[in-house]
């Protein structure tokens, strides 16, 4: 094919023209300071508590309770450091799962190494938290539960809702890095029983650069990043109104085309997982079945490295991924497939694609296509493969 | 990330296969790591690298510094494919991302082991060659599907 | 006047078509996660890069010293949190000044609070921090001095380079927050003996949410933000490519302009001082006569409240400021008019203007007109005056 | 930020100036806060507000709530004055944002002070008036231009 073809929709999404219209008056026209006193700004502040509002409604939040951030990142760091910072009294323990995005990972070693305890909790070969572990976790002095709401690299939905209610019965937070699930699932906070909620703009066809955190009322976390007042005094820093203004245009863009969108990615998906394990032999699925985000397929080629097969699928015009963006490059096999069970030579051998709704059933057919080409091609190249062979005849 | 070479090389790879009756392979590398190279040599009375192949498991790298290592043995002497280096490996492909370095000495390290192996079948001593490292079945993992 | 005359570029500045022109393509078509390993997104790891030599070159520094930030406010933050964290077994005390922006002194507060010792020198009537004290202040466990560049409120530049000498004869790191002073004023790291820097790109034309820390190659900081790969492993999260393609396209074109600038706002600062201290009396300039931001002039107006003063300003369409834009709204007056010594009701009636390359000698004079009507209106109506008058009588 | 209200009475505020021989005069508030207000009251013999002046130094609130106050004691008399509040200033003015408020409290306050003095001058006893809080000028500082 000509065209491109975009399947990496966990690692960033197009910026929808919309979005992008919905900022441009602010970069150049409306571009005063959402703090001023001058009634020029003050436009900017309304436009911001919008945003805010049209951001609340769709977790069932009060607008009081979104504070804008740099990103799903800065978002995990604040829910983890502040609250360990603020509940310090209570206790210096952490739990959280061995799947996490290493924005909630790192900051945890982070705080381990400033002297918090974190238990890293184990899921089960389809990548679900284990709750029993988990609730057996909870020690007198445990603050904070961070469980994510999807995994980024094998699309595993988690039970959030037992999870709060684990979380609520034993009186601890409970925080949930809902990057990849908010815009994609359903969620009210109330119903889940969520108390702190990162997401990320760009996961759902707004700009990089700009994420939230949901604080519920009455959590007493402090600022993570510290200086001027903005954010009700709990996030410093002048506001970014134009991403604003965009995260809650995508935000209204993707509440309304949800129920639509599920289906048409589940069945793309579902078309797409059939023909891969069925046609390719030597391949699984990872990730659970069933309760996976609607875009995500993730498999694992038997014999061949992840790389080869992206490298060989860029050169036809396919975007795709090994796993998680800001780890490619580095050489250790993802700890999500690790965590699931792998063995290293299977989890070397990974391929995320995620769809976004303007995929088209040509677009699978052809990469379907050019993934049989190309593990062939590679399994042809691989000693593991020639090895496997011998050893079968 | 890499330079016009390493993709001619990754795309259209030089000399990957295998040899029938080999005067030597060595296969290095191991799975956790995420490289596996394998090579095999054809050599003659005279000691001239007749014919080379690969078979290699791992990123775009690992796949062009094998190929391009196959291209500088092939026609030498033992003596000649000894100096071949990462360092040559790297040069000839016109640089590696610093991340894919040890890619260029594991191709090294796959020419000495296929040499080690030509040595080993036919009761010789090739001066400055020392046994490579463990194989990489050691070290396989399994798994159900 | 019937068109906004903006004079607040202190709080923020118009974001340039031309940069929004360079950020536009980076949205909607080149939207790739510059971490991924497709040809389609690397082409956004090269604009990025792009954009950080720019930067670089601006400062006098290399590429690799550059580290994107979500504004000014992180950078600051990282600088001090950072530094202390990294540099603990060294000793735990930091030297900064009492008229810092609140992203500092905030984030000494909370290191103070962790345990971290902190001296904050005095400034003279001026503004300019207190050198002799300053090296006083430096202990055997002091790891860092940070001191900004120029003060965003009374516009006072620092001795910088002094300061750098200071810093580096007793080997302690220097960071300053140039928030104000970079796009505005020369600056080379080298030659000031500058180890950190950061700037915000909002400040010169650039986009809001988007800033830099300069790190010194060498320096052993960790990072703030923990997560993915990013920016050398030091600061994670999705990179936001379109600002930072925005960020430095507003840096060529104010390194292109810079010179030509600082002329002619210069002479519009010089013009509106002396007209307004000439014709309005009770009143007097705050921050150093000279050595000031080239687009800083601000007063105090005696017997008068300064947001009383922006409002009726504002009516006229005037868009001014009391000092910096994030503790508007708070009832404490200006920590930095009460740092220069200013007593309470006099540093409750500042009013600071911050000109831009666009203003015009007929903005200026119309401004200074309705300064004068609206001081002796707010004079009138003021019992501090009425109080002044009868005890002269 | 301020209602539509609030910015009418600031821009045009009512009542604003001295009286040159009031029957009572009361300041309230500080520098230190950033808000001073001055109520200048005539009362008749009945004990009726016949007019009220006012000054403030303050912000756009401060001003507003001084010029609404006037308003609402005006033409009242003294013990009707005295029921005016600061919840009644925020409700005549549409309300305030939060970091206002105290400025409504300052004006009931400016009242109170007023009507303090005009007692005191006279001799007399308001039933529920308490005395003021201490006077501006004690704190007032020095600066040299
Ligand atoms: C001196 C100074 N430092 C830091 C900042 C914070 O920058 P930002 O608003 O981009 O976070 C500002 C302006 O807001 C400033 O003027
Ligand atoms: C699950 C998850 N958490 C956090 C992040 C970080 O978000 P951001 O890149 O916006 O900082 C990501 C994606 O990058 C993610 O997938």
């Amino acid at each position: 094919m000509e065209k491109k073809i975009y399947l990496d929709n966990a690692a960033t999404t197009k910026t929808k023209p919309e979005v992008v219209e919905a900022m441009l008056p602010y970069f150049s026209e409306l571009y005063g300071n959402p703090s001023s006193v001058y009634e020029f700004a003050s436009q900017n502040k309304k436009a911001l508590d919008e945003s805010r509002r049209t951001i609340a409604n769709a977790i069932g939040a009060e607008s009081t309770e979104i504070y804008f951030t740099g990103g799903g990142t800065e978002a995990d760091n604040w829910a983890l450091i502040a609250t360990a910072e603020a509940y310090e009294n209570k206790g210096k323990h952490i739990i959280t799962s061995k799947i996490e995005h290493h924005a909630v990972l790192h900051t945890c070693e982070y705080l381990q190494k400033r002297g918090y305890e974190v238990t890293y909790v184990d899921v089960d070969e389809n990548g679900v938290v284990k709750l029993d572990q988990l609730e057996k976790a909870i020690r007198p002095t445990t603050v904070l539960i961070s469980i994510m709401f999807a995994n980024n690299e094998i699309g595993t939905i988690q039970p959030i809702k037992e999870i709060g209610a684990i979380a609520k019965k034993h009186k601890v937070l409970f925080h949930t890095d809902a990057v990849q699930a908010f815009g994609q699932l359903n969620i009210d906070v109330d119903d889940l029983g969520i108390d702190m909620l990162s997401a990320s703009a760009h996961k759902l066809n707004g700009p990089k650069g700009i994420g939230f955190l949901y604080i519920r009322q009455g959590i007493k976390i402090r600022s993570l990043i510290h200086g001027g007042a903005q954010e009700r005094g709990r996030r410093a820093g002048t506001e970014n109104v134009p991403y604003a203004v965009g995260f809650g245009k995508a935000v209204e863009l993707a509440m309304n085309s949800m129920e639509e969108r599920i289906k048409k990615e589940t069945e793309l998906r579902d078309y797409l997982i059939k023909r891969v394990l069925s046609e390719i032999p030597y391949t699984r699925l990872n990730g659970h079945r069933t309760k996976r985000l609607p875009n995500n397929a993730n498999f694992s080629f038997q014999f061949i490295e992840g790389e080869s097969l992206l490298i060989m699928l860029d050169m036809n015009n396919i975007c795709a991924s090994s796993g998680s963006a800001c780890t490619s490059g580095s050489l250790d096999p993802s700890h999500v497939l690790l965590s699931i069970g792998l063995p290293h030579e299977i989890a070397h051998g990974s391929l995320r694609l995620t769809l976004s709704e303007e995929n088209t059933i040509e677009e699978i057919d052809y990469t379907i296509d050019k993934i049989k080409e190309t593990v062939e091609k590679l399994r042809n190249m691989s000693p593991l493969y020639e090895d496997f062979v011998r050893r079968r005849y | 990330m890499y330079t016009k070479k390493v993709m001619d090389h990754f795309a259209n790879p030089r000399n990957m296969g295998e040899i029938e009756k080999p005067s030597g392979v060595g296969t290095v590398g191991n799975a956790k790591c995420g490289d596996i190279m394998r090579m095999y040599l054809d050599i003659d009375e005279n000691g001239i690298i007749q014919d080379v192949k690969f078979k290699t498991f791992g990123c775009g790298a690992a796949v062009a510094t094998s190929s391009i290592a196959t291209e500088l043995v092939k026609g030498k002497t033992v003596e000649e494919a000894l100096k071949v280096t990462n360092k040559s490996v790297v040069e000839a492909l016109d640089g590696l991302p610093p991340v894919k370095m040890h890619c260029s000495l594991l191709a090294e390290e796959a020419i000495h082991a296929a040499l080690w192996d030509y040595a080993e079948r036919n009761g010789i001593k090739i001066e400055g060659l020392k046994k490579p490292k463990g194989d990489v079945h050691e070290e396989e993992e399994e798994i159900v599907y």
